[in-house]
């Protein structure tokens, strides 16, 4: 089987790669980019915790062939601070603690960051919704729903 | 002498009493001589096996004195999540 | 151990407040490494063969073909992993589980396993394995499996705890019985009983990140290993006697764990991966897909529960009395014990009597989760008990408080309660305005009681303080939820010194004394009691330092606030020497300075909870939606609040999931039918409302700092608390978790017929 | 295993027509590579349609709307023009999945998933959709309901594929609905599903109507009873109880591990009541 060459921007940074033809877009960022803060807990798209953010479009990166990612705008968690400032999601999930574990957490960021991007003024029944597709069994999703809210507030004053 | 109450599965073991007197000063004592009148009891004790000593519970140990007259219960060892 | 563990009422600078956790950043920036986001130069990937069936005899496996295809470095099947366990059962259980040896015995159970240059190489290699089974007849369900007409799982269990040795196999393997008094007489006194049967299904812990590890055996007969783990030191044990090896010659690292709830106290993949390593001479990374997590690891019982309790008019209860089938998987366990300890612990009884019954199932080997079989006995218990207080006419919060155990109350599973919290809890239940809330048409309010032991259990923790004046702070109990802050905190407390100056890690097998995991809401307790040990040790040694510094006597020397002070007159013109002045000095004054501690945190505080939901059923669907839900619950001494609510919380919602969505569905054919998260149903963020908490503390007496156990009490009322609700909402009693549409929506339908 | 990009839909059917082992479509992925990660479906040839001219565009017309077959489900919620038109089919094309999902599903991959349960197709079938088929043979016009045939089965020929799916233009005083029953709020499967299309008189009296059902059966049903029962009424609550009736005798269901058969038959009539409800206030009835 013959690797597939792809030209793709991670994170605003020009990257290339050879992937094979069945070989996911979150295969692709864990074991051959190191980026390994998008997570697999299903592989099947039903958990949320491989989020990326592709050509503005929230998607699971398990559900994308790395070999789709040529020519696109690919965002993961490893691009969401800049530099040494958080974003605001970021500083407000460990205001927050809304998370326990962690394993989730890259996943709820960038879909929060997902649902802030096109609606800067959720209420808290559309932050629900926005974020049913990101599964947390840890913190009973209260904290993570407090800390949206409030970096919305954060984000609509900036 | 102290009481010892088994509870749950130990009494079986102990051919069906659930109450027994044992001379002990202290856990490690309790221990050897029930192991002694009741050889059944030897594994569970190997294992491992939680000592209520006037109710606050003990799983390792051995050195815990036993109070005269003191409330104590054999239980077995549990699993927690 | 020169410690005194007790209580001491002291006011606190640190411990009771909110920073934020030490692992945080990298856990924000995906920078934090979890059992999966590690690798190692030559790494090969494995991958497990399983059973498709649930009970069959292996009769042959040919590896053969696999072991030829090119990329294939290594097959085992469990002639790889020979029986070193030498007599212990529990320990040869774990080892058939790890890989079947004569029989599968579910659906999921390893028969082989693969190690590969990749994943795609190790998944051909799979199929090209041939196992030629016999199939033998099945049982999944707990009830089914404990007739003796069922098929026999293993027919070498001979049911323990009988008065008479039974004469013939059989699929319960032990009966165990708690209680005190005589529930004869007692039901005699009572002037209304109220009697049901119970099912609850199997649920599994859910958690998001898949077991995963990274096993480096050297030829020189040493191996690392990189895992997942509540306990990576009970790892380390059960690998290296598995595996034939000295202990201190593997050494574990916890990986950040992705959620565990009990669920990664057992050993699974570990040892496959480690004789994968061993056979192919290169680093084995393994990590279950989702599928493989929901077949072969460990969910917990299902249930069979038979109530009965009895009261006067007055309100007192006289008698109760349980019967509890617990299935365990494949395997001996002491499930159904668990349950029957903590059924009636809620309350003061004369008379109770609780029996259960462990049940072998072909399913995966029940593992704990949160509170481990605490919450389906409370479901029962709590259900008749809200149903025997309507029978009465009394408010269920009422009635409960009527018959609350407290100090001084023989408990149902045998020793007497120090101070407890289940009163206080249903005190602040009754007046909380949630139970004054209006509510709208088809919904309906519940509430119940639950308990847990919560665990102690060996400890060891170092402090070293750095010549800047930091300190750093290695424990050994794996951090599941934000431990390392409450930790730090503690540390900070002892010392006296700013939060800011502690960091907590999580030290390896090879770096730290052994370690319980963290298991039974040990955590906090027990590692903190380790530090605040550590920490008194480390401030023995500042005193001594200061003194030096000073040329004084140590006995002259007290530590307040984070400094040595010189006591008594002649030394008024001394002032105070910092941590950090002692520190920077250490090296002229003795080396470097540390506390270490090493002990057995015994005396771990019994927990309460009690929980108030609304429910809103739609008569149509049987949909049932939580549109309110608050939590109340005895911390001892909320550490880190925040943190602690987030245990409150967590908890309600998986018991809120238990309770509604999430059950094992297995067919006719013994296979398990929803091996995912879109079929096993799993609160998403939109099926809740928010969690309200309130925390009541009431000090542990046999903790410094009087913290119990906060971990797993809040899933043992949910199961109850929401079914009482639905008996409101919907006019019909649920005895069947969890409460489906089609099963609320049966029972409705069944309910209008009747009254027809 | 290959995976190629086509520009043309004309090299696309070529290479899928000439194609030696199985080949599969991707256009959002969100089943088949669930399948392929299942083992269930290992494509000699998977080819990715969303660079093809025209497939990832929603083109209103003269006759009404032509969605490409590329165009993700959150596209069409993102469409006013299509929402006015077709409320009930956008409703349930963003009900499948999250939003994660909703960026990468199409209503064409739902069609062709070929699962009784699918989301968007009772809305389609219900709404007269149609397809519009390109194969080697050329290009067909074919309604929705007659591609799924079984559970996982279509009726589409070795090298078709719908390029696109076409929705009529709304007469005046129309409305759709969808509506499914599942266990939690999001993220499920419908265990039973019910679309229903009105199209209403001057008096509000309803003159044409298609009502169809989903999970109830081995492939979508289209109840034609169901709409006897609505024509000629103001949705009265007589007229309520017999399409509930009707509807649930029209459900040949099984028992799953998502529900049972009278759990379907029951919930099948209550959705299509309360469908038809919010399609007749929708059409603007009263």
């Amino acid at each position: 089987m013959a690797g597939i060459a792809v030209s793709t921007t991670i994170n605003g940074d020009a990257v290339e790669y050879l992937c094979q033809p069945d070989e996911t877009l979150l295969d692709v960022l864990r074991d051959r980019l190191g980026l390994t803060g998008a997570k697999e807990g299903c592989g099947t798209g039903d958990c949320g915790a491989c989020s990326i953010i592709l050509d503005d479009r929230l998607v699971c990166s398990c559900l994308v062939l790395g070999a789709e990612a040529e020519g696109r705008r690919v965002e993961t968690i490893e691009g969401m601070a800049h530099g040494d400032t958080l974003h605001p999601l970021q500083q407000k999930f460990l205001e927050h603690a809304a998370l326990q574990c962690g394993i989730c957490t890259p996943g709820f960021l960038i879909a929060a960051k997902d649902l802030l991007a096109k609606n800067p003024d959720p209420t808290e029944e559309e932050i629900r919704f926005g974020l049913a597709g990101n599964l947390c069994r840890c913190t009973g999703y209260d904290k993570i729903v407090r800390a949206v809210q409030d970096a919305a507030i954060v984000m609509k004053g900036a | 002498m102290v009481e010892v109450t088994l509870w749950g599965s130990l009494a079986a073991t102990a051919g069906g009493n659930s109450k027994v007197e044992i001379e002990a000063k202290d856990i490690r004592e309790l221990f050897r001589k029930l192991a002694e009148q009741y050889p059944g009891l030897e594994p569970l004790i190997d294992k491992g096996i939680a000592v209520a000593i006037d109710g606050t519970i003990y799983r390792d140990t051995w050195s815990k004195k036993l109070p005269q007259g003191a409330e104590i219960f054999l239980l077995p060892r549990l699993a927690g999540g | 151990m020169n410690f005194d563990p007790r209580f001491s009422g002291r006011k606190f600078a640190s411990v009771g407040t909110r920073p934020i956790r030490p692992d945080g950043i990298d856990k924000v920036t995906g920078r934090a490494r979890y059992g999966a986001d590690f690798n190692m130069a030559g790494q090969l990937v494995g991958r497990v063969l399983r059973s498709p069936h649930a009970h069959a005899r292996i009769v042959k496996i040919d590896t053969s073909k696999a072991e030829k295809l090119a990329g294939v470095k290594a097959v085992i099947t469990a002639a790889d992993l020979p029986d070193l366990t030498d007599g212990d059962a529990a320990m040869y259980d774990v080892l058939d589980n790890c890989m079947a040896r004569t029989k599968a015995l579910y659906d999921g159970h390893a028969v082989a396993a693969v190690a590969a240059i990749d994943a795609r190489t190790a998944r051909q290699a799979l199929k090209l394995i041939e196992v030629e089974y016999e199939l033998l007849p099945h049982v999944t369900d707990v009830d089914e499996a404990a007739k003796h007409t069922a098929p026999l799982i293993n027919d070498a269990i001979f049911t323990e705890g009988l008065e008479e040795k039974p004469v013939k196999p059989s699929n319960v393997t032990k009966r165990s019985q708690f209680g005190h008094g005589d529930v004869h007489q007692g039901f005699g006194q009572a002037d209304f009983i109220v009697e049901r049967s119970f099912k609850t299904e199997q649920t599994h812990q859910g958690y998001i990140e898949p077991h995963a590890c990274v096993a480096n055996f050297s030829s020189d007969g040493t191996a690392d290993l990189w895992v997942c783990t509540q306990g990576h030191f009970v790892y380390r044990q059960h690998c290296a006697q598995l595996l034939g090896m000295e202990a201190s010659k593997l050494r574990v690292t916890s990986s950040e764990i992705g959620g565990g709830f009990g669920g990664k106290t057992h050993v699974w993949a570990e040892p496959v991966a480690l004789a994968l390593s061993r056979k192919a001479g290169r680093p084995v990374k393994l990590v279950m897909t989702r599928d493989e997590v929901f077949r072969a690891s460990g969910p917990t019982s299902a249930t069979s529960i038979d109530v009965k309790i009895g009261a006067r008019k007055d309100g007192t209860i006289t008698a109760a009395e349980a019967t509890l089938r617990y299935s365990c998987g494949p395997y001996a366990g002491s499930w159904a014990e668990i349950g029957a300890m903590t059924a009636f612990a809620c309350y003061k009884l004369d008379n109770v009597k609780t029996v259960g019954y462990e049940v072998l199932v072909n399913r995966p080997k029940t593992a704990a989760y949160r509170a481990p079989s605490a919450p389906m006995a409370a479901f029962a218990v709590e259900s008749a008990v809200d149903e025997l207080a309507k029978k009465i006419g009394m408010d269920p919060v009422d009635f409960r408080i009527k018959n609350a155990a407290q100090e001084g109350t023989r408990s149902s599973y045998g020793p007497v309660y120090g101070p407890i919290g289940i009163g206080p809890t249903l005190e602040a239940v009754k007046s909380h305005p949630h139970m004054k809330a209006p509510l709208g048409k088809n919904q309906g309010r519940g509430m119940a009681c639950g308990f847990w032991f919560n665990f102690g259990g060996q400890t060891c923790t170092d402090l070293n303080i750095g010549m800047d004046g930091s300190v750093s702070l290695a424990v050994g109990t794996v951090d599941v939820g934000g431990s390392r802050a409450s930790l730090s905190l503690v540390a900070a407390e002892e010392l006296g010194i700013d939060y800011s100056q502690v960091k907590a890690i999580v030290a390896d097998t090879s770096s730290l004394g052994y370690n319980d995991m963290t298991d039974g809401s040990r955590g906090t307790f027990s590692s903190s009691m380790a530090t605040i040990s550590a920490a008194r040790n480390a401030i023995l040694i500042l005193r001594e330092r200061a003194a030096q510094m000073w040329d004084i006597a140590v006995d002259d020397v007290v530590w307040e606030k984070g400094h040595a002070i010189a006591k008594g007159e002649k030394h008024g013109n001394l002032g105070k020497l910092s941590l950090k002045e002692i520190a920077v000095e250490s090296g002229k004054t003795g080396g470097p300075i540390a506390g270490h501690s090493e002990l057995v945190a015994d005396g771990a505080g019994v927990s309460f909870a009690t929980h108030i939901c609304d429910i809103e059923v739609d008569p149509d669907t049987g949909a049932a939606r939580v549109i309110r839900y608050t939590v109340v619950q005895d911390a001892g001494k909320a550490v880190h609040p925040t943190y602690v609510e987030g245990q409150y919380q967590g908890g309600a919602a998986q018991g809120i999931g238990w309770a509604l969505n999430e059950e094992y569905i297995y067919g006719k054919d013994g296979r398990l039918q929803n091996a995912g998260f879109l079929d096993y149903r799993i609160p998403v963020c939109s099926d809740l409302p928010m969690i309200d908490t309130q925390i009541l503390e009431i000090p542990n007496p046999n903790h410094p700092y009087g913290v119990r156990g906060v971990g797993e009490t809040s899933i043992v009322p949910p199961l109850a608390a929401i079914a009482n609700a639905v008996s409101n909402a919907a006019g019909v009693r649920m005895t069947h978790i969890p409460m489906s549409p089609p099963r609320i929506l049966a029972a409705i339908e069944a309910e209008r017929e009747w009254s027809k | 295993m290959r995976y190629i990009r086509p520009l043309s839909i004309e090299d696309a059917v070529g290479q899928l027509a000439g194609s030696a082992g199985a080949a599969a479509i991707l256009a959002g992925g969100s089943d088949l590579l669930v399948r392929m990660k299942g083992g269930f479906a290992e494509p000699e040839l998977i080819v990715d349609i969303k660079a093809i001219d025209g497939l990832s565009e929603i083109r209103e017309t003269a006759e009404g709307f032509s969605i490409g077959a590329a165009v993700p489900c959150a596209v069409l919620g993102e469409n006013i023009a299509l929402k006015k038109a077709w409320p009930g089919v956008v409703e349930a094309a963003k009900l499948i999945g999250s939003k994660q999902v909703q960026g990468r599903c199409t209503i064409v991959g739902n069609l062709c998933n070929a699962s009784p349960a699918a989301d968007s197709v009772p809305a389609l079938v219900a709404a007269g959709a149609r397809a519009s088929v390109v194969g080697p043979a050329g290009r067909r016009t074919i309604p929705v309901q007659s591609v799924p045939t079984a559970p996982g089965k279509t009726s589409l020929a070795k090298g078709e594929i719908i390029e696109a799916i076409l929705l009529d233009k709304r007469e005046p005083r129309s409305g759709d609905a969808y509506l499914r029953f599942i266990p939690r709020t999001e993220m499920d499967i419908a265990v039973v599903s019910a679309g229903v299309n009105l199209t209403l008189d001057e008096h509000g009296v309803v003159k044409s109507a298609r009502v169809a059902l989903g999970a109830v059966a081995a492939t979508v049903l289209l109840v034609e009873e169901a709409a006897e029962v609505l024509v000629g009424s103001r949705l009265d609550e007589a007229t309520l109880e017999r399409l509930a009736k009707v509807c649930a005798g029209a459900c040949r269901p099984i028992d799953d591990k998502r529900g049972t058969i009278e759990f379907r038959r029951k919930v099948a009539g209550v959705l299509a009541q309360r469908a038809a409800t919010s399609a007749y206030a929708r059409a603007g009835g009263k």
